[in-house]
């Protein structure tokens, strides 16, 4: 079986809510929806204080090359336009919006019709996943429309549909499979026909043995898609591992993938791209799981955007006493939270409850040069090596190791005995090597 | 009150710790100890037991008073610092000269450095090499085994195998005059030999190695290229004139070598981080083992061919980096 | 004169005349035309080349001394400060006489006045902690309290307090500015030291709007202007929400602490007012 | 006092071998025993204090270019006298100190002295100077000599501290620990610096 | 194979800067970056055999037949020392690339130890001319594989954060004391 | 006063003028010590000579060489009242730990050592400077054997002189240095006095 070569760590995979099946959450009494949810410019609000909107309505429009336009995922009146405090305790401008009915604006298909047939031209195809602010659902919400777009003297030969959902704990794409796998294909091909490419290969990891199933029977009336099932190993979903997994070819140092010639997407992006395509439907909702050990009921619930992650938790069961920590995603890559009471965005694939008991860092020793961070790394990195020069601020030795390709996978920090934080400090030093590239360039 | 904690990703960690691996190394050494315990008795007890105690001392005085940091000494470092420097040392060696050398070890190995994971040479090693130079006589006198005895004193001591070959064939004698000098190599492996407290089973320390294997606490390319490179070149020494160059699993069998390869040249403090780097590093020591042992002065080169290594590390550190994902590009 | 004597004369005496006649003519032939300056340095350098400054010689450390124009790090163990000193004298480097200055930290968030509100676990780094979370304390602006600044002077010129979780400088401060560049946050300036070192400053910088500033710490500037009317000498303004002193017009004269309603003004080195009806917080003595 | 202080600085504030690390083969090379160290301060001092006294006379009278070829003669003229006398009147020390008395002409301490301090300055300070820097030599080769006499032989100037015991810590006398002797004397010495400024 | 014990004898077993204390000064001081290092190690190669040459001609055939080798210091000393100066200045005008890579350590060696110690050497065990330019290129190497071994761990402890106390000449002064003690393993080689 | 330029003239001769008058110090000082310096070195040879043979009054030197080759040994029959009452053996050895040692091995005109002390070494400080007499009395173990009948060797080596204790090389050496010695003494002056007591006979 396919896997990635170098490096990678096991992670105990906990998927507890696995077999949940995904509901549809309440509504909320007011969302609060950031104008900035995706990589890239935020988006500014064409809405006003006191207006009212529809769900589905546009209310801030990205104007960027990167950014992403957002919708309403409610309909209500718009209450103020002003700085939330958002996941790191920063504030952050967003539109809160108070929910009145569930209206939705005119053109979106809400029906549960599967529509196979797609008549929008690759151009149109693009300018419809922009315009229904579609990002990637994979983590890092890039505006997708952008990673639709071949650039010039490129080739695109592969469009790799990432399932591997590697991450320990969540389900949400793997529920995504099981529950909505024709719409997820349908969307595949539609990917497919804007980069006009003739093979999507579907990478899934055989701890989802159900979802390849499920998947490789409706194949056969989707030509060009295919299933590959992987050997279990984080950071697997990581696209250039995935890449190199699928289809062996390393993106080089520093390159995007279409530099071997794929393009990279989320099995939720697909899902999206077929809602905005063949449904008219914006990105205003969205699969989380929501889960713990300490949580009653692991749940996947479809969420609307803007919800606040308090109602989640209560809708599992409540947040239980003795919790430690709450995260954002999965426990590798997400972020923990200061407050429970920010919302879900366009990027939440999961929210963890940890224990009191599960959350504690190690103590923290000297490095012991065991190496295995640097074994490990799928970067073939030296995580000891950059940490250290990063704290000692020597950002172009930093430079000098490949301190920019490390993918923030968390695997080295994960695995070192020592407790040594290590990613922490890579962190750091990425953002100072970067500052340090950038300013060279001007 | 309870509040949440926040915290960079990941927010999960193995259950591996410093501990852990430390105390997995001591387990591993329980067969050879007790090898050695029962061919010289308990002196080797003696120093074994003064080499920890006074190693775990000298660790706590150093961090408490003198450096004024965190106290560590249950990490099990010190404790492995100990026991490898009894291991290494004759059961005979007077017990002040064995504080002496945990002093070495610790204090000026260790200690100066700041500690776990900062030093450059391998304490214990450096903590031999120090009392060899300093002590050559009672470090150059070794207690013949016998079975279980509890005698201190007047123990009654010979050359080890290494000495006796080298000494011989320094002479002119032929290696197979030398040989029936020597015990049989059963005995060798097992341990019924002349040598440092815990060297002279080659038989245990490989279990122990194969067990610190498994448990993945060292990886195999140190010892494989370490114990590889000295087959081959003594191998081939063997093989232009049996008469003056030992065969090469008298060389494996004898003297530090497999505690040196499977212990002290696998010290992830002192050893290099990459594979190649590793692996190289075992042949650099292989190379000077045998150069040491058959042209040297000394009868035994691990300890110095492994120190002389160590200062290596850094150069090889840079010399030899993990390959780079998406380094070169190879597409298809 | 005797023979051997004579011959020790002429061989040795020739070889020097040689020496010197080569050494001549190499030196003719073989100008390289420099910085004139970096001759003047290397004058005044002992010529001991012994590679205790860390470059290769002498005349190595004048190029570099020249070439930087600074004296920054550069030091010369035989020849000590004087020569140090005289090098600057030649080349004009000497700091021009100037204003006192000292760093000054402008957040009182202590424990107690902005308690924590999560726990952190992770790099204790102020540079990490901010580019990941706002703070134990929940204030964005407010100080982390891992002591970035502390490790940055090399001059053993601040501490942690251990109460407050604040760091201190001491007077021993050389306004060298590494803890303003070490902090993320920018809550250090590098202030004048005033009369007798006496200073008065805001302690906060936080922009947030008043109320929302005062939710996370009880000392908080909340831009309430009133230190602004108190002023008499203009010396305050509001900006971002937030009072700044300008240290150039302040008097010193006193006026405004009393009148701020959270006391995020300070007032460093004076003698104790009258005592007055309030408790005052003064986590920051010097 | 100004020369008072001139003259002390080099035992501890700026000890030439601690402090300012000058010198360090001779230090390191012949102190073997107290006495030897002993002995090449001393050399090494009245090389100094000639150099010095010498220097600080004819500075005046040596254009620049051919400035420290001169000083270079004028040191290796004292060193000779000394390795003359030596081997005349002290012929077992002599042969202790062996290859480092010619190397005196090199040591980068009596150079350095001559160029940095007696060329500047008058014949007086140049050779309080001298006396200074040279003592604070002496005290510390015999401090680095005794250290390792004691450790190395358990014995100070030739006395045995135990009686009957010659054998001490070998490694002491030879290289290695001139090298650890010296590492943990500068600590001392950043210490005592410490403390006193 | 007395040309191989010279060199063996040379790099490994009377290291001349961990067994027999000469050139410490640079080793400690131009060893704190492994590029530095192998610059001045190629200057004291360079210097080192050319200062053997010369000085092996001056005592031959001068000093000895005139009887005079009681000048020999001072007249070594004064022979390098221009020498060197001369080889620095022609250098710098000749090939500055060259100057930049090894050109700016002359001066500092000059003034060291090594030089006149190896020199000095030659002429005390009695060498040929060529077996005085292996002596000292070997020694040569010997003090490049030391400085460039010592200049890796300095910038390695560089990053490990030592004990206040420690930082700078002891540890290194430690680290050369445990790599004298490493190096006591190469005795009795030749 | 102003310092000079650096113009040729000045240059070459004011290092003239230094290096002249440096070369005519050390040449008075070379005068001055050259006695000084022949008398110690001459003053060491007798006392080692005095410390290997017993009391005489006169000295005659030859050199001899030894029957391996290599440099030749330096003999001194010392005579008291014109009777010969030792001879005094320079010898060396290259075998030692490090380098070469040279040592004065007195002997009876009938072949027996009577004392040996050593000359030179850089044997190591508490190792091997064990053949230095000051340090240790391992070297009396050579006092009046006769080395027909005992075997200069150490015992390792199947011998009869007992080694220094981990330092067996410089034992080893020691005995080569004695053999050597005591070879030549055989060649060269034994054999003779046999020949002449054998004509006597
Ligand atoms: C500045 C920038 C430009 C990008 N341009 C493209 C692009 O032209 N085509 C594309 O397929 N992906 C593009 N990407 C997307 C990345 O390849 C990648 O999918 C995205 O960063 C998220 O991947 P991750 O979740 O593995 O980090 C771009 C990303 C960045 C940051
Ligand atoms: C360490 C790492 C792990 C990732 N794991 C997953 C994953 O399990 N599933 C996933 O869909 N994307 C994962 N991603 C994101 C992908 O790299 C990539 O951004 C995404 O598949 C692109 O699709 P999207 O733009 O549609 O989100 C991971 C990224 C990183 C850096
Ligand atoms: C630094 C050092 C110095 C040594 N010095 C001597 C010495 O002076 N004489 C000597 O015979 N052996 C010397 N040795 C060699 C060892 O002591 C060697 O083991 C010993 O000579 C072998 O003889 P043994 O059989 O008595 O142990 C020295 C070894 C080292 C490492
Ligand atoms: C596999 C392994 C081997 C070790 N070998 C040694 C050793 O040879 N000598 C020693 O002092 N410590 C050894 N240690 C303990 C520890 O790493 C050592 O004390 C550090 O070098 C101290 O910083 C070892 C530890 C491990 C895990
Ligand atoms: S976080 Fe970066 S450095 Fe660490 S293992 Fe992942 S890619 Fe490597
Ligand atoms: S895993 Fe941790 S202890 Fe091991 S080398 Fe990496 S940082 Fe050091
Ligand atoms: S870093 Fe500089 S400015 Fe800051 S406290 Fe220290 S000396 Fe003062
Ligand atoms: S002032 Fe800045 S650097 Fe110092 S502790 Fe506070 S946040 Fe950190
Ligand atoms: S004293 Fe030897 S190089 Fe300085």
């Amino acid at each position: 079986m396919k896997t990635f070569k170098l490096g990678g760590v096991h992670p105990p995979e906990n998927k507890l809510s696995q077999s949940a099946t995904i509901e549809v959450l309440p509504l909320p009494e007011t969302v609060t929806i950031p104008l900035s949810q995706h990589l890239g410019v935020p988006a500014n609000p064409v809405v006003k204080k006191g207006d009212s909107v529809k769900a589905g309505q546009l209310i801030a429009k990205g104007e960027a090359f990167i950014s992403a336009n957002i919708h309403s995922s409610v309909s209500g009146t718009v209450q103020k336009i002003d700085d939330v405090t958002d996941t790191s305790g920063y504030r952050k401008k967003a539109i809160v919006i108070k929910v009145e009915g569930d209206e939705w604006e005119e053109g979106i298909d809400l029906s549960k019709d599967l529509i196979k047939d797609i008549t929008l031209s690759p151009k149109e195809i693009v300018s419809r996943v922009n315009e229904k602010g579609i990002v990637g659902m994979g983590g890092a919400t890039f505006p997708s429309h952008v990673k639709l777009m071949v650039p010039q003297g490129k080739t695109a030969e592969f469009l790799i549909i990432n399932g591997v959902e590697c991450e320990p704990y969540l389900t949400s794409d793997h529920r995504l499979m099981l529950e909505k796998a024709e719409e997820m294909l349908v969307g595949i091909q539609i990917q497919m026909r804007a980069l006009n490419v003739e093979k999507a290969i579907i990478g899934i990891e055989n701890n989802k043995p159900d979802a390849i199933e499920h998947l490789r029977k409706l194949l056969t009336e989707y030509p060009g898609i295919s299933v590959e099932p992987l050997k279990v190993k984080y950071p697997q979903g990581g696209e250039k591992q995935l890449i190199k997994a699928l289809v062996n070819r390393e993106v080089p140092s520093g390159r995007l993938p279409i530099e071997v010639g794929c393009v990279v997407h989320n099995v939720g992006t697909s899902f999206a791209v077929y809602e905005a395509v063949q449904k008219n439907k914006p990105l205003v909702d969205r699969v989380v799981t929501v889960t713990g050990k300490g949580l009653k009921e692991p749940s996947n619930f479809l969420v609307r955007i803007g919800t606040p992650i308090a109602n989640l938790v209560e809708a599992a069961g409540g947040m239980p006493e003795n919790t430690g920590k709450v995260v954002n995603g999965g426990p590798m890559m997400g972020k923990s939270l200061s407050d429970i009471n920010v919302p879900v965005t366009k990027g939440t694939s999961g929210i963890l409850l940890f224990l009191q008991a599960e959350t504690s860092r190690k103590p923290v020793h000297n490095c012991i040069r065991c190496g295995r961070c640097a074994s490990i790394c799928p970067m073939g990195l030296e995580p000891y090596l950059l940490a250290v020069l990063s704290s000692h601020n020597r950002f172009e030795d930093c430079e000098e190791e490949k301190i920019m390709d490390c993918i923030e996978c968390g695997s080295c920090l994960y695995i070192c005995p020592s407790g040594r934080p290590l990613l922490d400090q890579i962190r750091i030093g990425k953002n100072e090597t970067g500052k340090l590239i950038r300013s060279r360039h001007k | 009150m309870n509040l949440l904690t926040v915290s960079g990703s990941p927010h999960v960690y193995t259950e591996e710790s410093v501990s852990k691996i430390m105390y997995g190394v001591l387990f591993s050494l329980i067969p050879a100890a007790l090898v050695s315990f029962y061919f010289f008795g308990l002196a080797a007890i003696m120093v074994t037991l003064t080499a920890i105690v006074s190693c775990m001392f000298f660790e706590f005085i150093i961090q408490k008073y003198l450096i004024k940091g965190p106290v560590t000494v249950f990490d099990g470092s010190a404790i492995i610092t100990g026991a490898l420097l009894a291991f290494i040392v004759p059961a005979s060696l007077p017990l002040w000269m064995v504080v002496i050398g945990s002093l070495v070890s610790i204090g000026m190995a260790k200690m100066t450095f700041g500690g776990l994971g900062k030093n450059i040479f391998n304490p214990a090693l450096v903590g031999r090499v120090f009392l060899m130079i300093s002590f050559p006589v009672e470090m150059n006198l070794y207690p013949k085994p016998t079975s279980f005895s509890t005698q201190l004193t007047d123990i009654i001591t010979g050359p080890t195998p290494l000495a006796v070959v080298k000494e011989g064939v320094a002479q002119g004698e032929k290696v197979s005059d030398l040989l029936p000098e020597v015990p049989e190599y059963v005995n060798l492996l097992m341990g019924n030999m002349g040598g440092s407290v815990g060297e002279i089973s080659a038989f245990a320390i490989l279990l122990g190695g194969i067990y610190m294997l498994i448990k993945k606490i060292i990886t195999w390319e140190i010892p494989a290229s370490y114990l590889g490179s000295v087959v081959i070149l003594a191998g081939i020494l063997w093989m232009i004139d049996p008469e003056v160059y030992v065969d090469p699993l008298f060389h494996l069998v004898t003297g530090g070598l497999m505690l040196g390869a499977i212990y002290m040249a696998t010290d992830m403090v002192t050893s290099p981080m990459s594979r190649w780097g590793m692996i190289v590093y075992g042949i650099g020591c292989g190379f000077l083992t045998i150069v040491i042992r058959i042209f040297g002065a000394y009868p035994e080169g691990v300890a110095f061919a492994i120190l002389i290594m160590n200062a290596f590390v850094p150069l090889i550190n840079r010399g030899f980096k993990p390959k780079r994902f998406g380094e070169e590009v190879k597409n298809g | 004169m005797n023979e051997i004597t004579l011959i020790s004369v002429i061989s040795l005496g020739s070889l020097g005349t040689i020496a010197a006649i080569v050494l001549y003519m190499v030196a003719q032939k073989f100008k390289v035309i420099e910085d004139p300056r970096i001759d003047i340095v290397a004058d005044k350098l002992p010529g001991a080349n012994c590679g205790g400054c860390g470059y290769a010689g002498c005349r190595a450390l004048a190029e570099e001394i020249v070439r930087k124009e600074s004296l920054d790090g550069m030091n010369c163990p035989p020849g000590g400060n004087e020569v140090i000193a005289e090098i600057a004298s030649v080349l004009g480097l000497e700091a021009t006489e100037q204003d006192p200055t000292i760093a000054v930290v402008r957040c009182s968030g202590s424990r107690e006045n902005a308690p924590p509100k999560v726990k952190y676990e992770g790099d204790m780094t102020c540079a990490f902690a901010h580019s990941l979370f706002a703070g134990e304390g929940g204030c964005p602006n407010g100080c982390l309290g891992y002591g970035d600044c502390v490790v940055s002077c090399d001059f053993d010129a601040m501490y942690m307090e251990e109460e407050t979780g604040l760091p201190v400088v001491k007077d021993n401060c050389v306004s060298c500015g590494a803890c303003v560049k070490a902090c993320p946050r920018r809550i250090i300036e590098i202030r004048k030291r005033g009369k007798k070192d006496r200073r008065i400053f805001v302690s906060c910088i936080n922009v947030e709007k008043g109320g929302v500033a005062r939710k996370n710490c009880k000392v908080a500037c909340i831009g309430c202007g009133k230190c602004v009317k108190e002023c008499k000498f203009d010396a305050i303004v509001m900006e971002n929400n937030i009072a700044y002193i300008d240290y150039n017009k302040c008097t010193l004269c006193r006026k405004c602490p009393p009148v701020c309603p959270t006391n995020a003004i300070h007032e460093l080195n004076f003698p104790p007012r009258k005592p007055r009806p309030e408790t005052k917080n003064e986590p920051a003595k010097a | 006092m100004k020369q008072w202080k001139n003259f002390t600085k080099g035992f501890i504030k700026d000890n030439p071998v601690y402090i300012l690390l000058l010198g360090l083969c001779p230090a390191l090379g012949v102190t073997t025993s107290a006495f030897n160290g002993l002995g090449m301060g001393l050399a090494t001092t009245f090389v100094l204090l000639g150099s010095n006294t010498v220097v600080s006379i004819i500075k005046n009278l040596i254009p620049n270019k051919v400035r420290i070829p001169s000083f270079i003669v004028v040191i290796a003229s004292f060193v000779t006298i000394v390795q003359l006398t030596m081997e005349a009147y002290m012929p077992d020390l002599f042969e202790s100190l062996g290859l480092f008395i010619p190397l005196i002409v090199v040591n980068c301490l009596v150079m350095g002295r001559a160029e940095a301090f007696a060329s500047k300055n008058n014949i007086g300070s140049s050779i309080v100077d001298a006396m200074g820097m040279g003592l604070g030599f002496t005290l510390a080769l015999t401090m680095l000599g005794g250290v390792r006499e004691i450790l190395g032989a358990y014995s100070i100037f030739g006395i045995q501290l135990i009686p009957g015991v010659t054998d001490g810590m070998l490694v002491f006398v030879l290289a290695p620990g001139a090298f650890i002797g010296m590492g943990y004397l500068i600590i001392l010495f950043n210490y005592l610096k410490k403390k006193t400024a | 194979m007395e040309y191989f014990a010279i060199i063996i004898g040379a790099i490994f077993v009377n290291n001349i800067v961990l067994a027999q204390f000469l050139g410490i000064c640079p080793y400690i001081g131009v060893s704190a970056k492994v590029s530095t290092s192998v610059g001045m190690s190629g200057a004291v190669l360079f210097v080192m055999t050319l200062a053997t040459i010369v000085t092996f001609l001056i005592y031959n055939y001068v000093l000895e037949p005139f009887n005079i080798t009681y000048l020999q210091t001072i007249s070594y000393i004064l022979v390098i020392s221009s020498l060197v100066q001369m080889v620095e200045i022609i250098l710098k005008k000749v090939s500055p690339e060259l100057y930049q890579a090894l050109g700016i350590f002359l001066p500092l060696i000059t003034t060291n130890c090594a030089i006149m110690g190896v020199a000095l050497l030659t002429i005390q065990n009695e060498f040929t001319l060529l077996q005085g330019v292996v002596f000292a290129i070997s020694h040569a190497a010997g003090f490049a594989l030391a400085i460039i071994l010592f200049a890796g761990i300095r910038e390695h402890m560089e990053l490990m954060d030592l004990p206040k106390a420690m930082r700078g000449a002891p540890a290194a002064l430690v680290v050369a004391g445990i790599l004298a003690l490493a190096f006591m393993g190469f005795a009795g080689l030749v | 006063m102003a310092k000079k330029e650096s113009t040729f003239l000045n240059m070459v001769l004011s290092l003239f003028l230094v290096t002249a008058a440096a070369s005519f110090t050390l040449a008075t000082v070379y005068n001055l010590t050259a006695e000084p310096i022949a008398q110690a070195r001459e003053a060491k040879r007798q006392f080692a000579i005095s410390q290997v043979v017993p009391e005489f009054d006169r000295l005659e030197s030859k050199m001899f060489l030894p029957p391996d080759g290599g440099d030749s040994l330096e003999f001194n029959f010392a005579y008291l009242n014109n009777e010969l009452v030792g001879i005094a053996v320079n010898t060396w050895t290259n075998r030692g730990y490090s380098g070469r040692i040279t040592a004065m091995v007195g002997f009876y005109p009938d072949g027996r050592i009577s004392d040996v002390v050593h000359l030179q070494h850089k044997e190591t400080p508490g190792l091997g400077d064990k053949i230095d007499k000051s340090k240790s009395d391992w070297s009396d173990q050579f006092k009046d054997i006769d080395p027909e009948t005992t075997t200069l060797k150490v015992r390792k080596d199947n011998g009869d002189i007992d080694a220094i204790t981990a330092a067996t090389i410089t034992a080893r050496a020691y005995c080569d240095a004695i053999q050597r010695a005591y070879d030549t003494f055989a060649d060269h002056v034994l054999s003779q006095t046999k020949q002449e007591e054998g004509l006597e006979l």
